[in-house]
């Protein structure tokens, strides 16, 4: 499902895991800068991004996201010390397993981004926006019940 | 009342008639004005070089005149009132200048600036008092917007003239009002009118007066009314070289509309007004 | 049946100029599961949370969703709210539709949308919202305060004279820092040394206060109230005991290298103090340029040691203790010039950095106080100072302000002209910055009472001409290109973050900024927090800084750790994670990811069929756990679960943002 | 442009700061004093960049420009400045340095009767007389 539901252009809804201590005061800091992105984004805040399941990423397909992006801190910049690590681990067999069914590898990105990057993470997120708007909506994995 | 009173050369010839109706207002306000008997010209401007003395022995000669009688010393040039204080400020703050002036001078007595020097417009304010000139007035110049020009030398430098606030006048306005008159506000009010530059440099000077009387016109002024009289040619003579190439608002002494409320204008002046 | 209020709030104009707060409230209003909706211009006001207290009493509110800025900025505000009210402080949800929405949209129609998706996701987390209960930690009383610069020595005063054990770690041989190469103080030019030895005196003394000097900290693990750090106490070579300090060894020691302190100015011995006062007064052996370690001769400082103190074969030594605060105080590095080739630095031995100005400057420095070129060791009659030198320069320095030069700079043309009132001082400035107290009018004293020359510009080529150095430069203010012959240039270099803070950083897990610097918590509020609990930042390690702010940010620092230190037990976050035991497989694959080793593995006794059976499963220490939720992910069963940020929280605002 | 200290000290720029008793050095170059003044349109040098070229040893070009003669003393200038340098002052001096030369005059001939006619208050004569010749 898109962000507007009237007929007209295709908007792509797209969700983004951000960390709390680094991606989440990313996005605080582009607001507080006033920098600009696509209204087509919507975050959801986690303690770290190893916290994000793949189960969450492939709910949101199903439930009709058209993108998914997960951001935390820099590698070696973890709040958490290593949980970004383990986060990079896991979506990397993600990024491929949904490669293997067919998706394209634009929808699910992964991000790092710090708590003084606003400028960077309202580029992400346009970018990541165009991309996807580009690519038209998400059809895999998608619930047709 | 009885004050000192320094007239100045420009009140003797160009500009008698501020000097005549400042002291047939005086009259009738019962002040006595007593002329200095030795007067000398104060200089016109107060000399900037330090450690030069020569050039204002002569205000000092008046200052300690004045003060041998123990009077306020009244100006209503306002060329002589920034000399005069001006000079009066020296005598008082700069020992070493002091000394110089009164070894030269070898006064009776040694003169350290005990003379106060006030302008007539301080006379109205501060001896006469405002409300007191309210309930004078005969004929109040009710309806009437005037616009107010101070120009430099009572104003300027402040520290030392201490005529009013310097960048906020009123007593300007506020004797307009005691007049029964409307006081214009505009923000060419204290500006330079360009001075003497107009002996030499008239397109200059008609270029500043131009922007004075131009503000003052769009703030609503139907006349303008100053207290100097270079200040006063200027802005007449030099009204007729601005780009609208006349007069286009009339400029009068604040001293002749002094009189014309205090109606002691004879029956052929007051056809002139307005 | 849950009963959830939303309240909407406008932000003045922040949130209601994008948004339209009357939709958003309509619409908040049929979300499932909510009873109340309203809104209200400063949520975050006292009127605000008022409102917010008695709607939960006139609704029988048992949860609320407050859609307002960051939770970042005000979710501890509103959970105080809620505890007001009686309802437990972690039923409150915050949709963040300021910074993340009416701030970063201008479309009103998006924002709104956006708006309304955001608190639709929050509704749907609160409605699984359980109760939660802070635990009790314990506190170590003892503090770790790094660097021992005038940073690090205030901090460790203030902390110990509260009554708490600090251990003070400085790397090089003696604490001082680069306050004790300054040569005065502006803007009372106060003697440097006059006023910072006696407080190093002080803190050698301390009662409360252990120095390790010539020691590095190499790991620090655990957590606020109860940090463990590794500290390696490199091998000195000499006994700290037994060493009197006489200076025998360093006098006979026949090795000789530049000296750090003075800016490689002028030559230390392989045994060596770094300066006169230094503290402790017990000198180490440069292993690396002592004839001894590196071609075992000499051993000349071992015979004539009168207290046999000196002992090449003392090792590191490595120690581990317990800490329940941390202040982090090390300091500043001066910008390489590599890159500034213009400026002939290196090149010319009368072109210095102001370091090295400031020790030649110092009657302790190289040349024993007397003001002299470097090249030819004549009186200096025209020098020129050049300010911004890699400060404020985005393509080949910093982008910074460095903040104290415009200040040593005038300081340095008053001492020079006090010396020299015959000769002339030009500057180079492009802004000159003297917010302080008395600092603008000591600048104006150099101007006007020492009359250097201040041109509004900067010099864009220094180089030799006979036995001058030309400066060309500009006056932009006149509009004239100049050239000044000069005796000396001094070189007013930006600083720099320490070039292995990022690595103290890791160590510690705190974060720098985009220049290495230490992070605050936050800007304004939290200066002297790093984000991580339980370390404090002070002074030019967090940004640059002058004396006077680092002492005070010091201070600050200092009375932070002691509000910690003074606790018994601190309450700890309870979004930690919880394992289901009938879940739990035993397989204890969450152990291997969790980074505080707060999960360790249990046996427990369950009766299936009327039989006693006993089984593995993992059990999370809630001291420990700092709520990660890493081990949720790696769960195979779906046993554990993060409180607060449940699985089926984030599925449900999944869902909601689907919808 | 060579820039030394015998400049920055030169025998002339001592002699200003005597007739004016002012310290240049006061000045931090804010530009109020050209802000302010109600002639800096007409002068080819702005009445804060005589400070600058004063402040550099620049005198020769101060003599040479119109602005000295334009400044009308006024005192706008003096009374907004946030150092309190007295410029008025600062440009009789520089006047003063020119009209102390033998034979010096700004007055240009022939233009007291003109002017007298028109009635001019004496005022201005003087002032004239006073500020531009000796």
């Amino acid at each position: 499902m898109s962000v507007n539901l009237k007929q007209g252009p295709f908007e792509p809804l797209i969700i983004a895991f951000c960390c709390n201590w680094c991606s989440y005061a990313g996005g605080d800091l582009a607001g507080t800068g006033r920098m600009t992105y696509p209204a087509n984004v919507r975050v959801i805040r986690v303690p770290c991004s190893s916290c994000v399941s793949s189960n969450f990423i492939l709910r949101a397909f199903q439930r009709g996201a058209d993108g998914v992006v997960v951001a935390g801190c820099h590698p070696g910049d973890c709040h958490y010390t290593s949980g970004n690590y383990f986060a990079r681990r896991r979506f990397l067999l993600l990024q491929r397993f949904l490669e293997f069914l067919g998706m394209e590898p634009e929808r699910f990105q992964v991000h790092w981004i710090s708590a003084s990057e606003g400028n960077r993470f309202a580029a992400v997120m346009t970018e990541t926006t165009e991309k996807i708007r580009a690519l038209g909506p998400n059809r895999k994995l998608r619930d047709t019940r | 009342m009885r004050f000192s009173y320094y007239p100045g050369c420009t009140l003797k010839t160009t500009a008698a008639l501020l000097e005549n109706s400042a002291l047939k207002a005086a009259r009738a306000l019962g002040i006595e004005l007593i002329e200095q008997e030795k007067w000398q010209c104060c200089g016109a401007v107060f000399p900037l070089a330090a450690l030069e003395i020569a050039p204002f022995l002569s205000s000092v000669r008046s200052l300690a005149a004045a003060k041998d009688t123990g009077e306020k010393l009244v100006t209503i040039c306002a060329a002589c009132y920034h000399v005069l204080k001006r000079a009066n400020h020296v005598m008082k703050t700069d020992r070493d200048v002091c000394t110089k002036a009164n070894n030269y001078l070898q006064l009776p007595e040694q003169y350290r600036g005990g003379t106060e020097v006030i302008h007539y417009l301080e006379l109205l304010r501060d001896e006469v008092g405002f409300p007191t000139l309210a309930r004078k007035v005969k004929k109040p110049l009710t309806g009437r917007k005037i616009a107010a020009f101070y120009g430099c030398l009572l104003l300027r430098p402040p520290a030392v003239m201490q005529f009013d606030n310097a960048e906020n006048p009123s007593i300007m306005e506020d004797f307009l009002h005691a007049l029964g008159a409307a006081a214009v506000d505009y923000p060419y009010r204290t500006e330079c009118c360009g001075v003497y530059l107009s002996v030499q440099n008239e397109e200059i000077v008609a270029e500043m007066v131009a922007k004075i009387i131009n503000s003052a016109l769009s703030h609503g002024a139907e006349a303008i009314v100053d207290a100097c009289p270079l200040c006063h040619y200027n802005l007449l003579e030099l009204q007729k070289k601005t780009p609208q190439g006349k007069s286009t608002l009339p400029v009068y002494y604040f001293t002749e509309l002094l009189e014309e409320a205090l109606d002691l204008k004879d029956k052929v002046e007051e056809k002139m007004a307005f | 049946m849950k009963r959830i209020g939303v309240f909407v709030c406008w932000c003045g104009t922040n949130i209601a100029n994008t948004v339209n707060i009357e939709a958003v409230t309509e619409a908040a209003g049929k979300m499932p599961g909510v009873v109340y909706a309203g809104n209200y211009k400063y949520m975050c006001s006292e009127i605000g949370q008022s409102k917010i207290k008695s709607a939960i009493i006139r609704e029988k509110l048992d949860r609320f969703v407050v859609a307002s800025c960051s939770p970042r900025m005000h979710e501890s505000t509103f959970r105080k709210t809620a505890a007001a009210a009686g309802l437990n402080p972690y039923l409150v949800e915050i949709a963040n539709i300021r910074e993340h929405c009416s701030w970063v949209h201008k479309n009103k129609g998006e924002a709104t949308a956006k708006a309304i998706a955001l608190i639709r996701a929050a509704v749907a987390k609160a409605a699984r919202d359980k109760e939660l209960w802070a635990t009790q930690i314990p506190v170590e009383h003892r503090a770790l305060v790094i660097g021992g610069g005038i940073g690090g020595i205030q901090a460790a005063l203030d902390i110990a004279d509260a009554g708490f054990e600090v251990d003070l770690v400085e790397r090089t041989p003696s604490i001082g820092g680069h306050m004790a190469q300054l040569d005065k103080t502006f803007p009372t030019l106060d003697c440097s040394a006059c006023i910072l030895t006696p407080k190093m005196g002080e803190a050698a003394s301390h009662p409360k206060i252990t120095l390790y000097t010539y020691s590095e900290v190499e790991k620090v693990d655990g957590y606020v109230g109860n940090f463990e750090a590794t500290i390696r106490k490199k091998a000195r070579s000499v006994d700290l005991e037994k060493c009197t300090g006489c200076g025998i060894c360093w006098e006979k020691c026949p090795s000789r290298v530049k000296s750090e302190f003075d800016e490689a100015l002028s030559m230390r011995k392989a045994i060596y103090i770094p300066f006169p006062q230094a503290v402790p007064n017990v000198p180490v052996i440069d292993r690396a340029s002592c004839r001894w370690f590196t071609r075992e001769k000499c051993g000349i400082c071992r015979k004539t040691c009168p207290a046999g103190a000196v002992n090449f074969d003392q090792e590191d030594e490595v120690l581990q203790k317990k800490y329940g605060a941390i202040v982090v105080a090390t300091g500043f590095d001066v910008l390489d010039l590599d890159d500034f080739g213009e400026y002939s630095y290196g090149k010319h031995p009368d072109v210095l950095t102001s370091l090295e100005f400031e020790r030649i400057l110092n009657s302790s420095g190289p040349t024993g106080g007397r003001l002299l070129r470097p090249s030819n060791q004549s009186p200096p009659k025209n020098v020129v100072f050049i300010q911004c030198v890699g400060s404020r320069d985005k393509s080949r320095g910093k982008p910074y302000c460095s903040k104290i030069c415009c200040m040593y700079s005038a300081k340095h043309v008053i001492l020079f002209k006090e010396k020299y009132p015959e000769a002339q001082a030009y500057v180079f400035y492009i802004d000159i910055r003297t917010a302080g107290k008395d600092f603008e009018e000591f600048h104006r004293r150099a101007v006007e009472e020492y009359g250097a020359l201040y041109l509004k510009g900067s010099a864009g080529k220094v180089f030799p001409d006979g036995d001058k150095l030309l400066v060309k430069g500009v006056d932009s203010l006149s509009g004239h290109a100049l050239e000044i012959e000069a005796d000396m240039v001094v070189l007013a270099t930006a600083i720099k973050a320490k070039s292995d803070a990022p690595q103290l950083a890791r160590l510690l897990g705190i974060s720098t900024d985009t220049h290495a610097f230490f992070m605050e918590a936050h800007p304004k509020l939290r200066p002297v927090e790093a984000h991580t609990a339980g370390i404090f930042l002070a002074g030019a390690c967090q940004g640059p800084k002058d004396i006077p702010e680092t002492v005070s940010q010091a201070s600050g620092a200092a009375a932070k750790a002691i509000v910690l230190l003074s606790k018994e037990n601190l309450l700890s976050d309870p979004c930690v994670s919880e394992v289901n035991e009938s879940l739990c497989t035993g397989c204890l694959a969450c152990i291997k990811v969790c980074p505080y080793s707060a999960i360790t593995e249990k046996t427990i006794e369950e009766k299936i069929h009327g039989k006693a059976l006993q089984r593995r499963v993992a059990e999370v220490n809630v001291a420990l756990c700092q709520g990660c939720g890493s081990c949720t992910v790696s769960c195979r069963p779906g046993a554990v679960n993060l409180k607060g940020f449940t699985n089926e929280q984030i599925m449900a605002e999944v869902d909601a943002i689907c919808l | 442009m060579k820039i030394t200290r015998d400049n920055l000290c030169s025998s002339i720029v001592k002699e200003i700061a005597e007739i004016s008793g002012e310290n240049v050095a006061g000045c931090y170059q804010c530009g109020k004093c050209t802000a302010a003044c109600p002639v800096n349109t007409v002068m080819d040098i702005l009445p804060h960049q005589v400070l600058r070229f004063l402040q550099l040893g620049l005198v020769e070009a101060l003599l040479n420009c119109n602005t000295i003669w334009i400044c009308a003393s006024c005192f706008t200038c003096a009374g907004r400045c946030p150092r309190g340098v007295d410029l008025p002052g600062i440009m009789e001096a520089l006047r003063l340095i020119l009209l102390r030369k033998r034979g010096f005059s700004r007055i240009k001939a022939g233009v007291i009767p003109r002017v007298a006619d028109k009635g001019m208050p004496e005022q201005a004569l003087v002032s004239a007389f006073r500020k531009y010749t000796r």
